[in-house]
């Protein structure tokens, strides 16, 4: 499907999209000058975070069809370098993050060779293990990593170029664009890998392995270059997660449960589809966050909708809360049942079939 | 001059030898038939020569170079592409992608693989299906969109996996004089095929196999004359 | 005995059987042959009702089986000997054989119907401790046909019983195709080895990319200027 | 469904949340669900307790309560939420070590007092911060007090630490070992282990080869008894068994007699301990929730009643609040309770430690001596067959 | 030595819990090719079910799988017919996504109800061992090894004696082939769901006495479920046995002289070096 709006890029680009692109890239670039709430400003960088993971794990998962459910081994592997190098070399994370992606790679690359001689489930299980590896090792090199006690940075030094301080890291402003930034960079970059012969190699291998070496495809350097477009993109969201939020330890940074949040952002999206990490990132993040903090219950009552004082006023704000995950499990149970495309699928769906009626 | 030699090859599976010490040439230009009947090891042998597994004995050359023990990407890098018996249409890619795969073995240009790639849907005739997803193609259009995609690659050596099974006698033709067209653009090709007719007429040289082995090597004439091949061939005799 | 009527059929947007009218009458052997692909084993797919059925009607003893479910077909009498064999390749040949038996009616007569196959193929009786996927193509044929044999058919559905054994074993499998239904029991057999089906066959049927394109006696077929040309090659 | 959408949003993003007259408006972040919510509902019962007494003394309080399911990055958006949308005068909370260095980084940046009331790992409130301020004890308060108990009543030598590698596990350990060395306590094995795995079987016979005088564990409640346990099983017999809180101050420990009899832990409060109000709390406590609180909600209780007091008399503001909490002084449960600037850390309760010992099923308060209840048994009497 | 042989005794007696966990996964995934990660979570309620006839009606754990298997039995069978049957069909992602969302709403609906405090079950045997030969054996331990060894076997009858154990086998095996013998495939099918939940379920209950019960508890074993299923081959009965006992062996013996915080890692790279060098499993004969 996306293949065919990509044959219509390269013959003329559309200029509505477009102009819509732009339109929003400009309106999150002013956003901060409106937006003073850092609430909502936390929001969106969490928001960015996870278009980033999304859009990078899409690469190697959507399009190239390799579906690693072990993705916290990169972003703990950039997260970690990134920091340690800060905290213990003195090392300031403009160079660090550079490093992080090159350490992230090189895992991948590792990885990849272990891991991509196996297919279908037994390669999920395998990028779990791997994953997994990760995080023990983690947990038993204090050394390297401070262990459980996790790093803990308090600042992060100011970017200077020459001796202009471009930012100190104070507010949130700066790892808004940061994370704006990235997130820019990776939907670029999966555009052009989209049009371009990495994009067509990575479907084919998605669309049938044999086929596609037979079609003079090296699977294993095609899947592994994935893995490494993919490790990078992912290792930044993870230096960029480490440095804004301060701590990182081995069970957030490199946990399974933060894997399958990365899957599930693009699942609940639409796999394969640019837009599909956007979507889910901007469903996920705050609808979870919504469910954390207890506001949809919150809203509900303010709404009147239901009575504050009323039984069930009182269970959604006394049990909603509690009930955040689980509530997260029943929409992943529901859309992969009733929506196994995702929302896009489901939309384009919807769309299809109001056509075939007004025809 | 011999494009592809095979030399002695012996194929096993376990204990099963699906190829025993098969050895003959495919000269320059030629379209070679390779018949037997079902479970002769015309597949497996394909297999070997084209990387997917590597023969257990004996060689395989290919323009002087020997393939053993490379992969399927070098062999068709090297100018050696294959069809496949069960078609593998890049289902979610349309026709003019999936062609397009093929000629990026050649470019890193997509506009230059593209222009290529129109270049063989023409030679199949599906210009009508372009922007069509693969997988919603008919068994005829597919069997045609896969000889399009490897003769992309530019092979000098087209091995065809029974691109007519499953056609009707009217696409059959349509094939056939396919084949027949490929040919005179100067490609060697080796042709698997059950249908007698098809491979008696496109076919300047045949090779049948049966259970393992070659039983005979000649030109079409040849072989229908030769009373082993019709023994194993047609089941009996008195055919 | 066995009635198709109009029967259509698609895979997802790939058509595959169109408006087929087939008929089977009791204690006959009925030939569908036709190249690889013309949806040969579509046809028998959709009588075993290993597919979700197409339209059209599938009546078997007046039974409306495209109403059925899998194995709801084989309690009716209506059993199936896949291509490619599908032996049970980690079940001994007894356990293969035992499967066969495992519909209700034919638990009953297990041990009767495997004294049965076991003199139909005496190469079985030998082998009936081992693994069914360590034996050879021609043994696993044998299997597939006694297993099928097991549940105690009214029609047999042979889908490409000589597909990829040597011509002495072909010749065998016909002759026992043939013996068996001497023994009673109706034969639907889909073939690409025109000449021997045909040969045994009372009346045929030629599947053409899914549309019948020929039907008439056994030995007529053989004759048929059409069939010769495009399936023996003459 | 459109209204519920965009009021949702108003809610997220714009209204900031007006204030009541006449109330003081305060967070609590804590891990309600999670891995750590057994104990999480501890805190949560305390400050229950804590804002019921507040209201006695004439503060309402408007407390608006965060999960921060034990993870950095949620506890995070709990405290901006709290700090920049709902515009709370302080915070109490979160649990965890690892939540609560990551918020205390924001209190820092946004001028928010916070409270850590649970929370012991050494370095939160050693990082030169203002506005961070801890009733825990710290690890090395946990460990201190059980090695000055055993030193005093015994002679031990040499001394085996296992510990769950977590944050709590691996820095309790850590002081352990350095508290042990200075006392000249020779440690002789040293383990991590990974929570959870129902084998711990070989992992003490190892232990038991190095033949130890004291065996400290830090460990949460399961692993604590699946430990003892297993010691129980294969033999393992030292002059004592040294528990560093948490699982071992724990009323389900305690129960299991069986194993748990003889084993010292150190804790930040009891039942029996020498502070106005502490049996009552309990009692409280047990008849309100249904069960025996551990010192997690007396630490807890106490945070959220020392912040009540300090916001309300500070009308509200923030840095008098913090100006309040860095001069104040308190008399509640946990005794006096005053933020001081020493050894390196700054707003740290120097708190005052027992150490109970598990004597019939049941946490006896048996040091300090002059507090103790029941006199301390020692050595370790052996396992009953 | 005498840790050496303390570590391989209770690793074995470990391994076969263990074991009963990787045969209930393995036969899930031999019939339905569906990679069950709520397995964990499934052995989570056999816990808690264990954990409430226990204290409510004072049965003992080891009596009490009398009702544990069935009621779990009924409890897969039921899980298999709503929502894994639906997915049949789905993409291999999607199923696991969809498991990982039903384990989810599983243990999360516990907590919900039970909260999430550590339960222990405290029987008269908890802590007792008899020592032999200076190695102490855990009595509960070597009871639960004992009816382990029991329930396998027991299945083992089952699946190569029966008729039903044989058309599960069949199913297993080839599917369509099994339609056409007249083997209701989809009923095997959530036979298949039922039997493997219920020796989740047992496993659960086996540990009870020596092991602590939570919601999240799961999680532990579903990946240990995992290795154990694709050491041995996935869908071998036998090699899931044998795996289950391997990697007891391995994370008591490992964790000795490794490390005990190394464990898992013994056991994922234990488990990624059968991936490469014998995909198929220890005991596996598949051919891809």
């Amino acid at each position: 499907m996306n293949m065919k709006t990509s044959t219509a890029d390269i013959r003329g680009i559309a200029t509505l999209p477009l102009l819509l692109t732009a339109a929003a890239i400009i309106l999150l670039f002013l956003l901060p000058k409106f937006v003073t709430s850092t609430y909502a400003l936390h929001i969106m960088i969490l928001i960015f975070i996870s278009v980033i993971m999304g859009s990078a794990w899409n690469i190697l998962g959507g399009y190239t069809g390799q579906y690693s459910v072990g993705h916290a081994a990169y972003f703990g592997v950039g997260a970690y370098t990134t920091k340690i190098l800060l905290q213990y070399r003195h090392i300031a994370p403009w160079y660090g993050v550079w490093a992080g992606v090159a350490a992230a790679v090189a895992t991948g690359l590792v990885i990849g060779s272990i891991c991509f001689r196996i297919r279908g489930p037994y390669f999920v299980l395998a990028s779990i293990a791997v994953a997994e590896i990760f995080r023990v090792s983690a947990l038993n090199l204090p050394g390297l990593t401070n262990g459980a006690e996790g790093i803990l940075i308090t600042e992060v030094p100011p970017f200077k170029i020459g001796n202009t301080v471009i930012t100190d890291f104070m507010s949130k402003v700066p790892f808004y664009y940061i994370g704006l930034v990235i997130a820019i960079a990776v939907i670029l970059a999966t555009r052009l890998v989209q049009n371009s012969k990495l994009g067509y190699y990575f479907q084919a291998i998605r669309e049938d392995q044999d086929a596609a070496h037979s079609l003079g495809i090296n699977l294993t350097l095609y899947k592994n270059a994935a893995l490494a477009i993919s490790a990078v993109f992912t290792s930044l969201a993870g230096s960029l997660y480490g440095l804004y939020v301060g701590f990182i330890d081995p069970g957030t940074v490199l946990d399974l449960g933060l894997s399958v949040q990365i899957v599930m952002t693009c699942i609940i999206g639409g796999i394969g589809t640019i837009l599909g990490p956007m979507i889910g990132a901007v469903v996920l993040v705050p609808f979870s966050e919504a469910l954390r903090s207890n506001m949809i219950a919150q809203a509900l009552i303010d709404s009147g909708l239901v009575k504050e004082d009323s039984p069930l006023g009182t269970f959604l704000k006394e049990q909603l809360s509690h009930a955040h995950v689980l509530i997260y499990g029943i929409l992943l149970v529901v859309v992969i049942l009733f929506m196994p495309d995702g929302i896009l699928g489901f939309i384009r769906k919807l769309f299809a079939s109001k056509r075939k009626e007004t025809a | 001059m011999a494009l592809l030699e095979i030399r002695r090859v012996s194929k096993f599976f376990g204990g099963l030898a699906a190829n025993s010490d098969i050895s003959f040439e495919v000269r320059q230009g030629m379209i070679m038939g390779l018949i037997g009947p079902n479970g002769a090891g015309k597949t497996t042998l394909f297999n070997c020569i084209t990387g997917y597994y590597p023969p257990s004995r004996g060689e395989v050359v290919f323009n002087d170079k020997r393939m053993n023990g490379l992969h399927p990407d070098a062999v068709c890098k090297l100018g050696m592409a294959r069809t496949w018996q069960k078609v593998r249409p890049l289902a979610r890619m349309s026709v003019v992608d999936n062609v397009m795969v093929g000629a990026l073995c050649r470019t890193n240009s997509l506009t230059k693989a593209r222009e290529m790639a129109m270049e063989q849907i023409k030679v199949v005739r599906l210009e009508q299906r372009l922007d069509a997803r693969a997988g919603s193609l008919p068994i005829g259009e597919r069997k045609k969109l896969e000889v399009a995609r490897v003769l992309a690659t530019q092979p000098k050596l087209l091995l065809l996996d029974e691109v007519m099974g499953g056609l009707n006698p009217a696409e059959s033709e349509e094939i056939i004089e396919l084949i027949l067209d490929v040919g005179k653009l100067g490609i060697t090709q080796m042709v698997i095929e059950h249908n007698m007719r098809a491979i008696m007429r496109v076919s300047d040289r045949i090779v049948v196999l049966n259970s393992g082995e070659k039983l005979a090597e000649g030109n079409p004439r040849e072989i229908v004359a030769n009373k082993a091949v019709i023994q194993a061939y047609l089941g009996e005799s008195d055919a | 005995m066995l009635k198709i009527g109009n029967l259509n059929f698609s895979y997802g947007d790939l058509k595959v059987l169109w408006d087929v009218d087939l008929e089977v009458q009791e204690g006959e052997i009925v030939t569908v042959v036709g190249a690889n692909g013309a949806g040969k084993s579509t046809l028998l797919k959709n009588i075993s009702r290993l597919v979700k059925p197409g339209s059209g009607s599938i009546t078997f003893n007046n039974v409306d089986i495209t109403k059925c479910a899998a194995h709801e077909v084989v309690e009716q009498g209506v059993v199936q000997v896949p291509e490619g064999r599908k032996i049970f390749p980690q079940m001994t040949v007894i356990e293969n054989l035992r499967m066969g038996s495992f519909i209700a009616s034919a638990r009953k007569k297990r041990d009767l119907n495997m004294d049965r196959v076991f003199t139909l193929f005496p190469r079985l009786k030998e082998r009936e401790k081992q693994l069914g996927g360590t034996m050879s193509g021609g043994e696993q044929q044998m299997l597939a046909i006694a297993r099928g044999l097991m549940a105690d058919p009214k029609l047999l559905l042979l889908d490409e019983p000589s597909l990829g054994l040597s011509p002495l074993l072909v010749k065998s499998i016909f002759e026992i195709i043939a013996e068996i239904r001497k023994q009673g029991v109706t034969i639907l057999l889909v073939e690409q080895n025109v000449f021997q089906s045909l040969r045994i066959a009372d009346r045929g049927y030629v599947l053409e990319t899914g549309r019948v394109v020929l039907k008439d006696k056994g030995e007529a077929l053989l004759n048929n200027e059409h069939v010769k040309k495009a399936y023996l090659g003459l | 469904m459109k209204k519920l959408v965009a009021l949702l949003l108003a809610v997220m993003f714009v209204l900031p949340a007006v204030a009541l007259a006449g109330t003081v408006k305060l967070g609590f972040i804590n891990s309600i669900t999670g891995p750590e919510a057994p104990i999480g509902e501890n805190l949560t019962n305390g400050v229950t307790l804590a804002i019921e007494d507040l209201k006695a003394k004439g503060i309402d309080v408007d407390l608006i309560k965060e999960d921060d399911t034990g993870k950095p990055d949620k506890s995070l958006a709990a405290f901006e939420k709290l700090a920049t949308r709902d515009n709370v005068v302080g915070i109490v909370g979160p649990y965890t070590s690892a939540t609560a260095n990551a918020d205390a980084k924001l209190a820092e940046r946004y001028k928010v007092p916070l409270i850590v009331p649970a929370a012991s790992k050494e370095e939160i409130t050693r990082q030169g911060f203002k506005w961070t301020f801890r009733v825990s004890g710290t690890t090395g308060d946990y460990a201190g007090v059980l090695l000055d108990l055993a030193t005093t009543l015994g002679k031990p030598k040499t001394m085996a630490i296992l510990n769950e590698n977590t944050d709590f596990g691996v820095s309790g350990a850590k002081s352990a070992k350095e508290i042990a060395q200075k006392k000249g306590i020779k440690v002789v094995f040293e383990e991590a282990y990974s929570k959870g795995s129902p084998d711990y079987r070989s992992t003490l016979a190892k232990l038991k080869a190095t033949n130890p005088d004291l065996v400290f564990m830090v460990s949460y409640v399961a692993d604590a008894i699946l430990l003892m346990r297993q010691s129980r099983e294969i033999g393992l017999s030292p002059m004592a068994f040294l528990g560093a809180g948490a699982g071992f101050s724990v009323a389900q420990f305690a129960k299991e007699k069986e194993i748990s009899n003889g084993v010292f832990s150190s804790t930040q409060w009891t039942e029996e301990a020498p502070w106005a109000g502490s049996k009552v709390l309990f009692k409280r406590y047990v008849k309100q929730f249904g069960k025996p609180p551990t010192y997690h909600a007396a630490c807890a209780y106490e945070s959220m009643m020392i912040m009540g007091q300090a916001a309300a008399a500070a009308g509200g503001d923030r840095e008098k609040t913090r100006e309040a909490l860095t001069t104040g002084k308190w008399n509640g449960i946990l005794g006096e309770v005053r933020f001081q600037d020493y050894d390196g850390y700054q707003n740290q309760r120097k708190a005052v430690m027992l150490v109970e010992q598990v004597q019939n099923g049941k946490h006896e308060t048996v040091w300090p001596l002059k507090d103790a209840v029941k006199k301390p048994i020692w050595p370790f009497p052996g396992w009953k067959k | 030595m005498i840790v050496f042989f303390q570590s391989l005794i209770s690793g074995i007696l470990i391994g076969g819990v263990y074991a009963l966990i990787g045969i209930g996964l393995t036969i899930i995934f031999g019939v339905m090719r569906v990679i069950n990660f709520a397995h964990g979570d499934i052995l989570m309620i056999g816990m808690y079910l264990t954990y409430f006839l226990f204290t409510l009606f004072h049965i003992d754990p080891f009596v009490s799988i009398v009702i544990t298997i069935p009621l779990m039995f009924l409890f897969g069978a039921f899980l298999q017919k709503v929502f894994i049957n639906r997915a049949l069909n789905a993409l291999p992602q999607n199923q696991i996504l969809l498991t990982i969302g039903i384990g989810l709403v599983m243990s999360n609906t516990v907590m919900l109800a039970f909260t999430s405090d550590y339960k222990i079950l405290t029987t008269t045997y908890s802590s007792s061992s008899v020592e032999i030969l200076g190695i102490s054996v855990s009595e509960p331990l070597a009871v639960s090894f004992a009816i382990t060894v029991a329930i396998t076997a027991a299945l083992y009858w089952f699946l190569y004696k029966t008729d039903m154990g044989q058309a599960i086998r069949a199913t297993a095996q080839d599917r369509e082939a099994a339609q056409l013998m007249g083997i209701n495939v989809k009923r095997m099918s959530i036979i298949a769901f039922g039997i493997g939940s219920a020796l989740a379920g047992t496993a659960g209950a086996l540990i009870s006495p020596t092991y602590y019960i939570f919601p999240q508890v799961g999680s532990v074993f579903t990946l240990k479920a995992f290795v154990i299923t694709v050491l041995g081959g996935m869908g071998s009965i036998v090699g899931a046995t044998l795996g289950g006992v391997l990697i007891g062996v391995a994370e008591s013996v490992g964790g000795v002289y490794i490390g005990s915080g190394w464990k898992d890692v013994i056991v994922f790279v234990l488990f990624l070096l059968v991936l490469l060098f014998k995909p198929s499993g220890l005991l596996g004969t598949s051919k891809d």
